[in-house]
């Protein structure tokens, strides 16, 4: 792990450098969420300091600046994650607002009583409900893909699921809980081969996997900017043209329409469509830097020193012969779920807290998952490119320290 | 004893107790000896939900009085659950009623019962008062 | 004016000390998006730093502190409108967002085929094409309340709307275009003498009256946060609690939910069953802080300043003889809308931005409020707290400019 | 004159000029003499929209070439326009659809033509090349 400017790394992220209880900070609660370059931040600060003005209402300097680095930012985001045009990028308030805006617009346009849509047994909440309400509405229903002990989707039986009333399929690139990296390039081939689209949530993928959705050849793909060093309330949506111009709008307000009269209401194109109201345009062009603060270390070097982390993390958890790992997939990012046995994950969590460990602890928003494996919880650590073995060190070492104190 | 001078002894034994790390032990110790609740209300009834920990409360009147037992699947959490029966059970309503329970800020405990840790405590304090509440209008109306 | 430090208050929003080609920043465009102030960019700036971490699934010291900086930020803003419980302030990504959410769940709980929404003829698209979206999905039919001359809503015209099917009004507190402050106390009793419930859009309201909702007795009540000096992608939903309670989620999601299966699900209490997935926590503590600067200095203060602006913005283009005000009600807010004779709005706002004037040009998102009048866009002022009467001279004279030029 | 020498032209007429004023006044006097175009012409079939400014462009083949003309209700929308006619009118299709716009930000107008600005003149360019598609499309299947 020589070659990666892991000291560098933690100076561009201040919260890294600060004391819990006495103890260093060892965030490993990336899953949640992640922390924030300077480059991030400083760029919002200024923003806020010099550059703030309305977007898209262009008659004055500073709108008409801001507009365009709105505008940059969608382009920065396309050529991200590989898109063909900046269209096809719309900005939303996160991954659960990209989500139920398909939902309900693949709904409304789409949808007919009887329909199925697939999903995975490790979905996050936020790409269940939004699905299952949209089912209630139109009266179609969930078809759910079964998953492997190891925490792998059963792709035998998710061919199995197909039938002629399959409408969309919407499944996770990476489990935030599992850590499990799907093999989603064959699960695209394997939906478009019953000619049905498919949304991949990239809420755990995108910061973690290199991705190209034109190499996926995915049809919708969603992310949030608080999970890839972003701001909050950001969050992206992106979609193939073809689709994205098919599906009526999702929220009504200014900018996505063209004409309004009270009888009728006409819409603009995309990306505005989908984008009602005042976006969170400081929010995006944050976000943007953040994209740029990656493309800067390079994402293959990234990459390779989160796979070390992983391998690491692996071998040292392995140690402790009381800890029942969750996820056990040949494909996974960096993300542990673990139970100590006997010991309740909050009381864990609790505990390795006091020694500044930060994890998260609980149904991680996949209550259908913890129900799969019978349990009620996990303790999740999830790590990400400003993480090191040293904090994996820490967390093997409090979590001993956990069982020695429950004895 | 009065609730007053119970939470007094409280804040005593903690004043005893050195780093978090003895507290967190004294909660665990607690957690274990709090008598389980009786199976039949370890059930979705007597729940109280946290998203982190589970509870379950239960509250009898006898002459006057009430009785909790209570029961989480979590250590800590079942500690400070016993610390919380101590200093109501076998009061009356009205002492129940009128406790302050600053005391939990001196024992260093105060996040633990902030509304914001979903471990189910708040929840269960507030279970605890409105059995409490039910109890009183009880009386009143005999 | 002498008892206003605006000296100092101008000093507490870096962005307007700077030169727009050569000339001092006349920012004019509050209307669209007002200025951030030291303590809110600050605050953001500072919770990148040290505090962001993920709220709600708090079992780590960082994750501890903001969850009861995002839960006092919800306190906050239910003191600032007078609300009587938080659990009532349910955070959204804007006004927009707010208005679809209500129209949206409204729509699925109580809209039937035939019911009626009262609106008004100046009413934002957002609280329009929302509701337009929701009566088609249902069969509804929106009614809308003429307005006057001057600006103002015709409340004759609007009792005899009522009928045996109206189930909504949605009208807004102050007009964006006209200015005009609407009567809503009087406007919101008579939805309620025919028993029907309604929404104000504060979008211009709650930065520029005094706003207290259960002297208002309004069920709903929506704004922005970039509108009152705070941060991009976070808005308000107050609701009464009954109607909270009543109306069915809207996205589906993380935190939202109390059980899931795939089954069936089940959602969690207020606020949480309407914030679906991560929220924007850091907008949101940001617009709390923005909310505090405003209560620091005074909200009367701050609304009699901008009353004296507004007659003295009033007086000054009255001497502009080609000036044609659009909005002249008796009860009106800092805002200015007109044209100046025979030269294009958009020219105007192009020039005068040349003398680092910045306004907005065009329909302001209000079509139906153009056809009105007949005309095709305006030039709008539209002021705010930092404003001065130098700047409205300045305003002034750039106009004088315009029609020299043009002539 | 062959489109480039058009643009020449104009980067030297703006060159002669000083400030924005001057440039604008410029435009203004362009707009204004623009020579309007049909009545017939000024309706939704040859709008298009922009938020801020309406452009209305009508396009004619005359003998492989193409013959241009435009109205719009902002004066300087219009003056800008007028430049972009003087440019493209009268030359083939081929010619128009090789023309570098790059002048256009030493003449000091870019943030005009700008997407973000939405004066509907990035339509109006768009459009006016579409026209050229279209017409090389059907010389071509003659
Ligand atoms: C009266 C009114 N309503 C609604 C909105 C929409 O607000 P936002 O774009 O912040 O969602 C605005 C602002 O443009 C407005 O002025
Ligand atoms: C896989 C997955 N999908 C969706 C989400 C929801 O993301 P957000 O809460 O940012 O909308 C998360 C994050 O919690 C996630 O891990």
């Amino acid at each position: 792990m020589n070659d990666f400017p892991i000291e560098q790394i933690r100076k561009d992220f201040p919260i890294l450098d600060q004391l819990v209880y006495g103890k260093p900070l060892a965030y490993l609660d990336n899953g949640a969420t992640t922390q924030k370059p300077l480059r991030m931040i400083e760029a919002v600060n200024r923003l806020h300091r010099e550059q703030n003005a309305s977007v898209h209402r262009s008659v004055s300097f500073l709108s008409d600046k801001i507009t365009q680095a709105y505008e940059e930012a969608r382009t920065t985001v396309q050529k991200f994650i590989g898109a063909s045009k900046s269209l096809q990028i719309i900005f939303t308030s996160g991954t659960t607002g990209s989500i139920n805006l398909v939902a309900f617009s693949f709904g409304e346009g789409i949808l007919e009583p009887g329909d199925e849509i697939i999903i995975s047994t490790m979905e996050h909440h936020s790409n269940i409900v939004p699905w299952q309400m949209v089912c209630e509405r139109h009266g179609a229903r969930l078809r759910i893909i079964p998953i492997t002990d190891e925490g792998d989707l059963d792709l035998d039986a998710y061919q199995n699921l197909f039938s002629d009333r399959t409408r969309m399929v919407a499944v996770t690139h990476v489990s935030n809980v599992l850590g499990t990296i799907n093999p989603v390039k064959e699960i695209v081939q394997i939906a478009h081969s019953h000619r049905v689209p498919i949304l991949l949530d990239g809420a755990q993928g995108v910061q973690h996997e290199p991705v190209n959705v034109v190499d996926l050849d995915c049809d919708f793909y969603v992310f949030s900017g608080h999970k890839i060093y972003g701001p909050t309330g950001i969050g992206i949506l992106y979609g193939k043209e073809e689709w994205l111009e098919r599906l009526p709008p999702y929220q009504g307000g200014g900018d996505m329409i063209d004409r309004v009269t009270f009888e009728k209401t006409t819409y603009n194109g995309l990306p505005f469509k989908f984008e009602a109201g005042t976006t969170n345009f400081i929010g995006a062009i944050g976000l943007a830097e953040s994209l740029n603060y990656l493309t800067g270390i390079g994402l293959d070097k990234i990459i390779r020193y989160e796979h070390e982390l992983r391998d690491y993390a692996t071998q040292k958890l392995s140690g402790i012969k009381q800890l029942r790992m969750y996820g056990t997939s040949a494909e996974k990012a960096a993300i542990f779920s673990f139970v100590l046995e006997g010991i309740h994950p909050f009381d864990t969590g609790m505990i390795i807290d006091k020694f500044g460990v930060a994890v998260r602890t609980g149904t991680h928003c996949t209550m259908p998952l913890m129900q799969r494996f019978g349990i009620e919880g996990t303790v999740r650590a999830s790590l990400c490119l400003y993480n090191t073995t040293d904090e994996i060190d820490r967390l093997h070492d409090a979590l001993n320290s956990v069982i020695d104190l429950m004895a | 004893m009065e609730i007053i001078d119970i939470q007094k002894e409280i804040v005593e034994e903690f004043a005893g107790l050195g780093e978090w790390m003895e507290r967190y032990n004294y909660l665990i110790d607690l957690g274990k000896s709090l008598p389980l609740i009786d199976q039949a209300y370890r059930n979705d009834e007597y729940l109280i939900r946290g998203c982190q920990s589970r509870v379950w409360l239960n509250a009898d009147l006898r002459e006057g009085k009430i009785y909790y037992t209570a029961d989480s699947d979590a250590i800590i959490t079942k500690g400070i659950a016993s610390l919380m029966i101590r200093i109501f059970t076998g009061h009356t309503p009205d002492e129940i009623l009128n406790t302050d329970l600053g005391f939990i800020e001196e024992i260093g405990l105060k996040e633990h019962l902030s509304p914001t840790r979903s471990n189910g405590l708040v929840s269960m304090i507030n279970q605890m008062r409105y059995y409490a509440m039910a109890y009183k209008a009880k009386q009143q109306n005999l």
